[in-house]
């Protein structure tokens, strides 16, 4: 076990030893920025209107990442609700021991709250700081303390598989829009750019990253609403 | 013209709309999935046609309108077109196979099947690298869903084990990605300065770490073991997915990187790619399950295709070819195996007998396991070729070996598996009713595979010229397999007759002679085949596939015809082979050593590809570099085929288990393509020299002693036709013997008893063949006392060993006599004694033939017995009646054969004075002797007659026994273990030792597989070690730490 | 056309002297055996008074056709061998048809009738006969590697496989004579002499005692007087052929009864000093002595 | 200034890479394995978001101020923000799904220890 344990950390010694290769030349902080990150810095309020510049760049100039990485959680969730899928009757009275009467409450007055610093966040997503996954992911939180603060909680799949699926069909279509109406898949200028810095502004890019709020939000929700779920059936 | 990113679009979108439906409408959902692989597919396939014909031109797809390196830009160029099509064909028909499985399981896993494929589309097209791993994720995170389709402890074990180990892999590729990123500023692929970047040190293991990951996606050796869990756990149609789909895009990106390999990776890369390749075949050898099986196979697969992107720059305008040829066979046939291997749903390979129920599965299961060991007409043939011409261009011989060692290493599992499959004792459930749409696939898999075979041969340069028609003709005969055997055995005749008479004008010399013994002689044996009765399902097909390899290698010009026809005669014969009784472990061995010869043979006419221009087979004739290494590699190559001494262990049991008709057309008339070969190799390439001694010194040797025991092991047989089967060993000895003495004598020695051998052998075995037929018994003891039931087999057997024994008068005794003079002439005493001490050992076998079949005490079960069929005898006398004619006449034969060897070897050539031959030591009139034996026996015998004309006829018992009556035949008959003396004196010379060695050489081979695979512990842990410790020393090489 | 039948009646009647001679050496030797062992012996006109017995039985009887046929096989080997080799030497006449084939005609044709009789002798179903075939094939193999090595040398030696032509350079005195020319050779030739007569020790093939008198056991009356002309010609045949490769050949019949009678004498004195070898053994003594003895034959004349 | 903030976070981001891939080869625990593996994702995370920094910058976010003063460029690299948080997203899905795979592996198994799966082997 020791031997074993010496080898790999040999091992372990001469991958720490490549990823440090990686910073063995003329490596210093950089003090400029390259090429690419200049013409987002310089163009991006022309070509996008988006004062948030990861939000340009997150939905419009690497829009087919971020379209990827909705996929991702799209179909991680629905991979999870697949593999979750309990062939019970998901009516099974849960065995959890009620929350408190104090937990209840709060939850029932902080889960609007949060619902709606989620909205706001990915409302202003192209202004500030925040976008879409943000957002989503505050909103799914708001459903997590809810599923688990009230042992009886139930959330509708089909709402949330609804949602999930207009809001992500909704992106691709306006993707497409892109293609027709202006540049290219995902150019959000076929809405107006609008004015700078204002909420309405930067064409698609609100529209998309409510989707993406949207979307995010009722994933994650429904990641979490399966594995509680799961928890009924039989361990 | 649609732009790709609908591809993307379609896909997408239909996988987000399937949340809208409910479990309902799950069946339209599921066909809108379907929908939409179908629209990707065409969306591919009109590109790829469209840049084919130049009706389009390869595009950028531009996102966000903005242009790269600002935005993510994608690319449809050929290779785009062709690896989307090939991904695209994959997710449609691999949706369409596992439909109702995905209907059982819901619409998420049609979401995962649509992602899947979405994701590989973008990473073959995408231009930027963040962008590529985001859809390998993608397509990463979809397989996993994908893989526990079946929810079970294996599929879960194995989904776990790949998703940690894709997770490792993507987060190394996401450090390479971000450093590179860091060092140039950009995340397009086309904004990377080339040249050789791994040397500036940082930036070099950024491009290291990227490169590798890919490497790793592809499964390397050895730090795949997650992988083949994964093939092994998860269910077959998911596999095809993985194998043939993710594989395909992998590759391509692999290629998009090739101008940022330095030299020193791209050596890695080969490396990596020739050691997965030799490593998983040599490890599929211990495996018995299914889809693991394949799953190696894949593996290797994948690994010799890297090996080639390894050796790009030195493939030159060869490497598209190449890669495609052999990525494509990859990806139609392992996706066909795959889908079968899905239809049985056996876990063990020994127990697929079912598929045998299944004609039509079994017939595609075979075309799907000779395309991927690249028998022609399937496209990797033409890869495999190219391949090995480019390696031995370039002098990388070492490749070429690991190439071809690898590529007889999956011949070993794959041959073995299919002789499983159709001989071994049979299942006695029925396969389940397939529904359409898993045919389908696998059915238009295959005809793509044909069809891309006849592309890529009409896309090569020499190739197109390859004479298609009579395997299209055989492959007719798959059509009508349902008619009686008149018709099919007629049609049979016809054709083979009909392309004797076309060829016939051209033919000259050798070809001349050659083209006979295997075209006439084919139609003489195909003859016995009225004899069957029903349908014989199968025959008509293989036989003729055989033929015309026989006969392509006559039409051969050049090399690459020539090893095309010379393949479809092996895998033609091995089918008639396998059609035997208990033949399943000799017609694996004939395959083997057939594949082992059609290797060097390979790579014997790569080699003379160097510093030559042009393939024809006239190269071999002004060779200028190799010519030693290439003799011995085409002798070797043909020395399988003719089963010399060594090389022989197949034959004794692949003749003696086959049909009655099989055994003479692969005996008497498949061995001689050996000899056709040896004969054009000498007559190109003439002797040649390795440190200083002829080659065919040891030739000579060697036909030597392969006559010796040959003959030997003949005599010492029980079973009849495993005593012919070992005198044509004998036979072809001589023959051999006589190729290598280099001289006019030698070679019409050869050439005749080529001839003779083929008659005598035709008759000997279809006469014992139609014995064999009456008794249903093989071996001598029980036979006995036939010449009173089978007189007609009995004269044909006669003669024929009179033939065989060279006893003149009969025309066999030209070419002992021959030799002797030969011999004479070249001073090999030792060996002219030696072989002529061969020819005497024949005379044992002969008699213990004839003795203890047709002599000696009739069986009482046998007192019925009727003569051997008409059709059997009806050839056995064609030939008998030319054997005669040649015996009286034999400047007939021998002078023309004479006039064909003079202009390459003028010296020594008979005089001939009427039937009167002279050689430089003695002469020889065979009319006279012939007039003088017959007259002297007629003499005598009718003296004979005359005296006992009151003779009288006693019964079978009626002998001289010491005073008591023998009254059981069983005791009677003096046959078994006849040369027991024999045994005793010599027998040291007739142990098993070849055998001996090469069942060694086989489990070494086992048992290094198994060691070896031990490193696949099953443990997901380890494998992750595997992973970074092939990172580490991937690296040290890359970066000359060794 | 004429010379046709004159070679005719000269070959008739080389077979006749030729038969005579065998029979008388057959009387002649078996009286000498006998007397070695202290047996007063046969008659020496014994062989020709068995001929004419057998030819005389009434009772004749018949196993099939091959066994009918064998006796024909058996006797136009032993003929043939006689006809295809010049007897004498220098006349034409006495050469019969040794023009239509050379040294290996013969060294393949005398299988001809073993042939045959193996396949009536096993026709004859007896195992016996089996057992003895077996055992003559097995033999047979053994020594022609010696005969062939031996005669491979002489056939270098004189750079020709015409046996006239061996006996012309033989000509003109003992020490022309091949066994002294070529003594390993001929060593060889006379070692595989042995067993090509069939005598002790190497007559296991017929062994008396064990499988009553081997092939033949079957045979009898007008069939097995056949057979026994043929054990007439044949030896002779064999010794003509040895005296031809060895010892200069003959010029006249005196000078070949004489040569030949000598030659015989070799085998018989061999005979009756040693017992029998099994097959086995005899076949491991002559792929050891005689084939080393004949390869050096070829090596020496090789180099 | 080797202790500044850009190379803290990323001796960390390394230190993280490294500790993770440690617990994945040697844990035998699944859910450590998995734990093993968010390590070393979040290692990658911050060194993404460490590269991206340019000295001195500001956020990328170009308030009327940066555009005023002219001084849009003076921000840090927006781009492996924007990686890192499609790599984050990602890397949490793939975690999801790990653990998922761990639930029903422990039901099938009731176990949780890495090597009690192996009968996939060979």
């Amino acid at each position: 076990m020791i031997l074993r344990n010496s080898l790999l950390f040999l091992l372990l010694i001469a991958f720490a030893a490549i990823i440090i290769s990686l910073f063995s030349t003329n490596y210093s902080e950089a003090e400029q920025l390259g090429i690419v990150a200049k013409h987002y810095a310089e163009n991006a309020k022309a070509e996008v209107g988006a004062p948030n510049l990861v939000s340009a760049v997150v939905v419009t100039y690497r829009g087919l990442d971020t379209l990827g990485e909705v996929v991702i959680l799209f179909l991680t969730a629905a991979i999870i609700g697949f593999m979750l899928k309990s062939k019970h009757s998901v009516n099974n009275s849960d065995k959890r021991i009620k929350g408190s009467e104090i937990l209840e409450t709060a939850a029932n007055a902080l889960v609007p709250i949060i619902i709606l610093f989620g909205s706001y966040i990915f409302i202003n997503g192209h202004l500030s700081p925040g976008g879409g996954f943000q957002g989503g992911a505050v909103i799914a939180s708001a459903f997590v303390l809810l599923v688990m603060a009230k042992a009886n909680a139930k959330l509708s799949h089909k709402i949330i598989s609804f949602t999930e699926s207009v809001s992500g069909f909704s992106f691709v279509i306006i993707g497409v829009l892109g293609i027709i109406l202006a540049a290219g898949f995902l150019d959000n200028t076929f809405l107006p750019l609008g004015k700078y810095g204002s909420i309405i502004s930067a064409g698609a890019i609100p529209i998309i990253y409510i989707f993406i709020g949207l979307k995010v939000g009722s994933e994650l929700t429904s990641i979490v609403n399966n594995l509680k779920e799961s928890q009924n059936i039989e361990i | 013209m649609v732009t790709p990113i609908y591809i993307i679009v379609a896909l997408l979108g239909v996988a987000f709309a399937l949340g809208f439906s409910g479990q309902k409408q799950i069946k339209a959902a599921g066909t809108l999935a379907l929908g939409a692989l179908a629209f990707s597919l065409f969306v591919s396939l009109e590109w790829l046609i469209g840049l084919y014909t130049e009706t389009y031109k390869s595009t950028q797809i531009f996102t966000a309108g903005v242009n790269p390196p600002f935005s993510i830009n994608l690319f449809m160029g050929t290779g785009e077109a062709l690896f989307t099509t090939l991904i695209n064909f994959i997710g449609l028909f691999g949706g369409l196979y596992l439909f109702n499985k995905l209907i059982k399981k819901g619409r998420s896993t049609f979401i995962a099947l649509l992602m899947l494929i979405m994701g590989l589309n973008v990473v073959v097209m995408t231009r930027d690298m963040f962008n590529l791993f985001v859809f390998l994720e993608i397509s990463s995170v979809a397989t996993a869903g994908l893989i526990i389709l079946n929810q079970n402890k294996k599929s879960l074990a194995a989904g776990f084990k790949y998703i940690i180990a894709t997770g490792i892999i993507a987060g190394i590729l996401l450090i390479g990605i971000i450093f590179m990123y860091r060092f140039t500023g950009s995340l397009n692929i086309d904004d990377i300065p080339t040249g050789n970047l791994l040397m500036i040190k940082g930036f070099g293991t950024a491009i290291f770490l990227i490169l590798t990951s890919i490497l790793l996606e592809l499964k390397p050796f050895p730090a795949n073991g997650w992988g083949l869990d994964v093939y092994q756990g998860t269910h077959a149609g998911i596999s095809v997915f993985i194998s043939a789909a993710s594989g395909t895009a992998l590759l391509y990106v692999l290629y998009k990187f090739i101008p940022l390999m330095s030299p020193s990776f791209a050596f890695a890369l080969s490396l990596v790619g020739g050691l997965t390749f030799i490593a998983s075949n040599l490890l599929g050898l211990k495996q018995t399950h299914p889809n693991r099986l394949l799953g190696y196979s894949s593996i290797g697969q994948i690994g010799l295709v890297v090996l080639v992107i390894g050796l790009a720059p030195y493939l030159g305008d060869k490497f598209e070819y190449i890669a495609i040829a052999l990525l494509g066979t990859h990806v139609f046939a392992k996706a066909g195996l795959f889908w079968i291997s899905g239809i049985i749903q056996k876990d063990n390979i020994r127990k697929w007998t079912i598929l045998r129920k299944n004609k039509l599965l079994t017939i595609l299961f075979g075309v799907f396991m000779l395309a991927l060991l690249g028998f022609p007409p399937f496209p990797s043939f033409f890869g495999k070729w190219e391949l090995i011409t480019e390696l031995a261009g370039n002098g990388f011989i070492s490749w070429m070996v690991i190439i071809l060692l690898g590529s007889f290493l999956e011949a070993v599992y794959l041959f073995r598996w299919l002789g499983y499959i159709l001989k071994l004792e049979a299942a006695k459930k029925e396969l389940q009713p397939i529904s359409w749409n898993k045919y389908l696939p696998i059915i238009i898999s295959a005809i793509l595979l044909i069809a891309s075979g006849f592309g890529m041969s009409y896309l090569h340069e020499h190739a197109k010229f390859i004479n298609y028609i009579p395997l299209i003709v055989a492959a007719a005969f798959i059509l009508i397999d349902r008619l009686p055997v008149f018709i099919k055995n007629t049609l049979a005749i016809a054709s083979v007759g009909l392309w004797y008479y076309m060829m016939y004008p051209d033919l000259e010399e050798f070809r001349l002679i050659f083209a006979t013994i295997f075209l006439v002689g084919g139609i003489i044996t195909l003859l016995a085949g009225y004899a069957y009765k029903g349908k014989r399902q199968g025959f008509y097909p293989m036989a003729l596939i055989m033929f015309a390899g026989l006969g392509g290698l006559i039409e051969a010009k050049t090399t690459l015809e020539f090893f095309f026809a010379w393949e479809l005669m092996t895998i033609g014969s091995y089918f008639l082979i396998i059609r035997g009784k208990k033949s399943i472990s000799h017609a694996l061995s004939y395959m083997l050593f057939s594949l082992g010869g059609a290797y060097a043979i390979l790579a014997a006419f790569g080699l003379a590809t160097v510093n030559n221009t042009g393939i024809s087979l006239d190269i071999l004739a002004n060779l200028n570099i190799y010519a030693p290494a290439i003799f011995i590699l085409l002798a070797i190559g043909f020395m399988t085929k003719t089963a010399s001494l060594g090389l022989h262990i197949w034959l004794p049991g692949a003749h003696a288990e086959a049909e009655t008709d099989v055994s003479p057309m692969v005996s008497a008339i498949l061995l001689k393509a050996g000899l056709f070969g040896l004969i054009v190799m000498m007559i190109k390439m003439g002797d040649q020299m390795i440190f200083g001694l002829s080659i065919s010194y040891f030739l000579g040797w060697l036909g030597v002693f392969t006559a010796i025991i040959g003959n030997l092991m003949a005599a010492l047989q029980e079973d009849a036709k495993r005593l012919l089967a070992y005198s044509s060993i004998g036979v072809l000895g001589y023959a051999l013997f006589g190729l290598a003495l280099m001289s006019h004598l030698g070679w019409l020695g050869a050439t005749s008893i080529a001839i003779t051998h083929f008659m005598f052998k035709t008759t000997l075995f279809l006469a014992i063949g139609g014995v064999v037929w009456r008794l249903k018994t093989k071996n001598m003891y029980q036979m006995g006392g036939l010449i009173k039931k089978m007189p007609f087999s009995f004269i044909s057997v006669l003669i024929s060993i009179i033939v065989l024994a060279g006893i003149p008068p009969l025309t066999g005794f030209a070419g002992k006599w021959l030799f002797f003079n030969a011999i004479m002439e070249k001073g090999w005493y030792l060996q002219g004694a030696l072989i002529s001490f061969a020819g005497v050992i024949a005379f044992l076998y002969c008699f213990r033939l004839i003795h203890s079949v047709f002599l000696g005490q009739l069986k009482d079960e046998h007192r019925n017995v009727k003569e051997a069929p008409f059709w059997i005898l009806l050839p056995q006398y064609i030939i008998l009646g030319v054997l005669i004619i040649f015996s009286a006449f034999p400047n007939s034969l021998l002078k023309p054969i004479g006039e064909f060897i003079t202009p390459y070897l003028p010296n020594g050539a008979l005089v001939w004075d009427g039937q009167m031959a002279y050689s430089l030591y003695g002469y020889w009139n065979g009319e006279l002797i012939m007039y003088a034996v017959v007259g002297i026996f007629v003499a005598v015998l009718l003296w004979i007659i005359f005296w006992n004309r009151k003779i009288k006829k006693v019964k079978q018992f009626d002998i001289v026994y010491a005073a008591e009556r023998p009254f059981l035949p069983e005791t009677t008959h003096y046959a078994y273990n006849f040369f027991a003396h024999y045994k005793k004196a010599v027998g040291i010379l007739a142990q098993p030792m070849i055998s001996n060695f090469w069942e060694g050489v086989s489990e070494i081979g086992h048992s290094v597989s198994d060691k070896i695979r031990r490193i696949y512990n099953g443990s997901g842990q380890a494998y992750l070690i595997h992973i970074i410790g092939f990172i580490v020393i991937i690296f040290l090489f890359t970066f000359g730490g060794f | 056309m004429d010379t046709i039948w004159i070679k005719l009646l000269f070959s008739l009647l080389t077979i006749f002297i030729v038969l005579n001679y065998g029979l008388l050496l057959q009387g002649v030797v078996r009286k000498i055996g006998a007397r070695v062992g202290r047996r007063y012996g046969i008659r020496w006109y014994q062989p020709w008074i068995d001929i004419i017995k057998n030819y005389a039985k009434r009772t004749k009887i018949t196993h099939g056709i091959m066994y009918y046929i064998a006796p024909a096989f058996r006797l136009t080997g032993g003929i043939g061998l006689l006809l295809f080799m010049p007897v004498i030497y220098g006349t034409d006449m006495f050469s019969n048809f040794s023009f239509t084939g050379d040294l290996l005609l013969l060294l393949y044709f005398q299988f001809f009738g073993v042939l045959g009789m193996a396949l009536g002798a096993a026709e004859g179903g007896h195992p016996y006969s089996a057992m003895g075939v077996s055992r003559g094939l097995a033999q047979v193999t053994a020594y022609e590697l010696t005969l062939t090595l031996g005669i491979i040398a002489i056939a270098v030696q004189y750079q020709t496989l015409s046996i006239t032509e061996i006996v012309a350079a033989q000509q003109g005195g003992i020490a022309n004579w091949t066994i002294i020319t070529n003594p390993l050779a001929g060593i060889a030739l006379m070692l595989a002499f042995l067993a090509a007569m069939g005598r002790s020790p190497f007559d296991v093939v017929i062994a008396p005692q064990e499988i009553p008198i081997g092939p033949p056991t079957e045979f009898h009356s007008g069939l097995l007087g056949v057979l026994q002309l043929n054990r007439a010609i044949f030896p002779a045949a064999k010794l003509i052929l040895f005296m031809n490769l060895l010892f200069g050949g003959a010029t006249d019949w005196g000078t070949l009864i004489i040569k030949t009678f000598l030659i015989y004498m070799w085998s018989v004195f061999v005979g009756v000093a040693f017992p029998r070898f099994r097959v086995d053994q005899s076949i491991r003594w002559y792929l050891f002595i005689p084939l080393i003895i004949g390869v050096l034959a070829v090596l020496f004349m090789k180099f | 200034m080797i202790f500044s903030l850009v190379n803290i976070s990323l001796i960390i981001g390394i230190l993280l890479v490294l500790a993770g891939i440690w617990a994945a080869i040697t844990q035998k625990n699944i859910i450590k394995i998995i734990i093993g593996f968010s390590l070393f994702d979040t290692g990658i995370h911050i060194i993404m978001v460490a590269l991206g920094y340019v000295k001195n910058n500001t956020a990328p976010i170009l308030d009327s101020e940066n555009l005023r003063t002219g001084t849009a460029d003076k921000i840090v690299d927006p781009i492996p923000q924007a990686l890192v948080l499609t790599a984050i997203v990602i890397g949490l899905g793939v975690t999801a799904l790990m653990l998922v795979y761990a639930l029903k592996m422990y039901r099938e198994k009731k176990s949780l220890n890495i090597n009690s799966f192996k009968d996939l082997k060979w």
